[in-house]
């Protein structure tokens, strides 16, 4: 058994155009950098993207938009970027917006084998429509299905070399929920371990989730909205 | 005179009470966390992932892994708790979260909320508002009682497109406190040097005055 | 925020004959030993426990059963004892029948605030029975009630003084769903720490599903079934 | 002569491929982990949490919050995980554990299997059983061709409540191999010194033999 890869363009490399593929992270915080950039490099194009945000106008998910390799996103919040706004409004660019919580856990169902979720979100708004209702106890409930996709690209803090992911801080976010629903998971993580040096109490993901593991390189890790108190 | 936001985000915190978890939205509501009562102990739920919201962090001590739904940097406190995000959906779904304070284009008197998008403008996308205010078992509407143009966000109903139905129980303006009730808005304070008058002009919506109605002290 | 109770008696004093109760724990790993003590000395009946089994005949919930305690269990597997078979026999004890997945799951969902969820197991058999079935892409699901319980009670190894908790091993199973799933929820620990000491990254049940937490006693930890290999 | 069980065991593991997850059941199931053919790496799967199975501890080395579906002391491996029992069956409900054997009470020639409960016997309950057939894409039962009293528990279909419709794919007896095809079962293999013609008498289901059928080897 070995998930280990070299780096992000042997994790990448069989992923062709017209893949849906999601990928981790809130804005820019713990986004699969390297797996990015991979896919920009590699110039695939037509994709369907599950990321609950877009990236901006020169990092994230910002760049595959400036190589026109996005179809469709399927997000909660997007448009923190120019180009953004501009493939949108002249028809290149798909958006398909969903709230976070029905984004988050139509996630974790595909990865819990559950064909559809019945959630709050949306009742009695444009999201509601064509969906089925149905009544609980007394509250309506949207049905809601599981996300399918190709592939899933996430970044962990740690990871070994059977595929355990462990994430730090607020960087866990979706990717957890997007690597236990991906048909072929691909992770890269800030420090690659072997098997035995992570808790297993600890694993946010089991490596029977993640299909390919590799150690990244050069993070940025970019802050969009750096704020800070005074000493 | 009307209320600042700073006042409108301290009458909201007058209504937090020890052990409650609360949900600050984007906007008034951040705010809050910085006129919690002495002797009131809240734990900060971010919807991201955190529970346990602490302050900014010091210059220089930013961590890019540990932001809160705004995307500012922030820190843990002792007791926090991380986790993802369709946990962190759950816990509001299932009404563990005892409050959630938000902002607004549009409130109706039905309890009906906008506030995600604006037809013809550019649309950004609901992030977490829909899952809050559809779950949520208590929300606060923090914001003004009418927009730059002078016109009321109180009305009959909403003329934007929806992020929830029936679900707002209150609303903290810089004009005053309103329960929503069966008959509409109910003003339970206004801001002092604030008519009555001043806020019937100003609230489209059906608007009832509480008997008690009071001067609003923050 | 003061969670702290001083102990098992304490934490199950308002329990009141009639309620129904979520028991964390597998076999013997994993239950909450205190507070099975603290509610046969209670002697409230008439409950209905949901665990996914019943103890033994002298140990775990095979204590309540021999003080007539139990109206009705919710279970996967039972019968490890006597007294159990006695009482079903005699028509004195109900029980309700349910696959281990769907019931780990069924509680998930109440944690999750998800009214029913669609699962696979028991499709075209006696589980099935008055439940409806739907077809989504290709294979049939069961539709599945999530569980309410008034109380949700479970032993885990470390707890800090804001409810959050960490378990150990496969001690863990189903007792972070039911602690999520509980109305209110009781966990004792056997390590109970101040805030801060737990790493806010590896906590399995956050503190905000969890109403009262005590630092337990005398734990016995009884090992159900003994399997060992020579040196 | 027919096999043992620890030759239906072993003759079982040479299914296993190097990388597979692999969730064992109770009884002959079990024994399979005693023969993974050298080079082949498989990671055991326990339901009741645990990914990375070990051995059983060493004599004083048991641990009461480290046990196996079975309730048996077990032991982690380097790179197991452990995880609540949703995600458990939640990973083999969306079809990531590769093979799973269990044991049966009856098999019949469509795939259906019978193996918790018996009428008017005490039911203790089918614990994980139902949810491991309806849910995991490869199943391998694993038991004696006949009961106690000798009689067929190939059937053409189950006498008892079932546990899962249409979900068994092969079937390894002390007799023989058995795939399950839309013609029933189609033997594979026959146990050395077992004739074809005792399987055929001892197979009440519909039964065909494969072109290349061949002595099993263990």
């Amino acid at each position: 058994m070995n998930k280990v890869v070299a780096g992000a363009d042997e994790a990448v490399k069989d992923i062709p155009s017209g893949s849906t593929i999601m990928f981790g992270g809130f804005g820019l915080c713990g986004i699969p950098e390297n797996c990015i950039s991979a896919i920009v490099k590699k110039g695939i194009n037509n994709l369907t993207c599950i990321s609950n945000n877009a990236g901006v106008d020169d990092f994230g998910i910002g760049l595959m938009l400036q190589g026109k390799q996005v179809k469709k996103m399927i997000s909660s919040y997007v448009g923190e970027n120019a180009i953004f706004e501009q493939q949108l409004l002249s028809g290149e660019l798909e958006v398909d917006l969903v709230p976070q919580g029905t984004l988050a856990t139509r996630c974790m169902a595909a990865g819990y084998g559950m064909p559809a979720v019945w959630l709050l979100a949306g009742i009695g708004t444009e999201v509601a429509e064509g969906k089925e209702v149905r009544n609980f106890k007394g509250k309506n409930y949207l049905l809601e299905e599981a996300f399918d996709s190709d592939f899933a690209i996430v970044k962990a803090w740690k990871g070994d070399t059977q595929g355990n992911l462990i994430f730090k801080g607020t960087a866990r976010n979706f990717s957890p929920l997007m690597a236990m629903a991906g048909k072929i998971t691909i992770a890269e993580v800030e420090h690659l371990v072997p098997a035995g040096e992570l808790d297993p109490n600890a694993i946010h993901v089991p490596g029977i989730y993640v299909k390919r593991i590799f150690q990244g390189v050069n993070y940025e890790k970019r802050i969009e909205n750096r704020t800070t108190r005074k000493k | 005179m009307a209320l600042t936001k700073e006042q409108i985000a301290k009458r909201i915190a007058q209504e937090l009470q020890d052990g409650f978890y609360v949900n600050l939205g984007i906007g008034i509501p951040t705010l809050v966390a910085n006129y919690i009562p002495e002797g009131v102990d809240v734990v900060l739920q971010s919807e991201n992932g955190l529970l346990g919201m602490g302050p900014f962090p010091y210059e220089g001590e930013e961590d890019a892994d540990m932001i809160n739904a705004g995307k500012q940097t922030v820190t843990t406190l002792p007791g926090s708790a991380i986790f993802d995000s369709a946990m962190s959906f759950g816990m509001i779904r299932a009404g563990k979260v005892d409050l959630t304070v938000l902002g607004a284009m549009e409130v109706a008197d039905n309890g009906d909320i906008a506030n995600w998008k604006i037809p013809k403008k550019l649309v950004k996308g609901m992030g977490g508002a829909m899952d809050l205010v559809a779950a949520a078992k208590n929300i606060i509407v923090a914001m003004q009682h009418t927009n730059p143009k002078g016109e009321s966000k109180l009305l009959p109903q909403c003329t934007l497109p929806l992020t929830g139905v029936g679900c707002i129980k209150k609303v903290v303006t810089d004009l005053g406190v309103f329960d929503i009730t069966p008959d509409g808005f109910k003003c339970l304070e206004y801001a002092p040097g604030v008519t009555i008058d001043e806020i019937k002009a100003k609230t489209l919506g059906r608007l009832t005055i509480a008997d008690n109605v009071k001067e609003i002290v923050v």
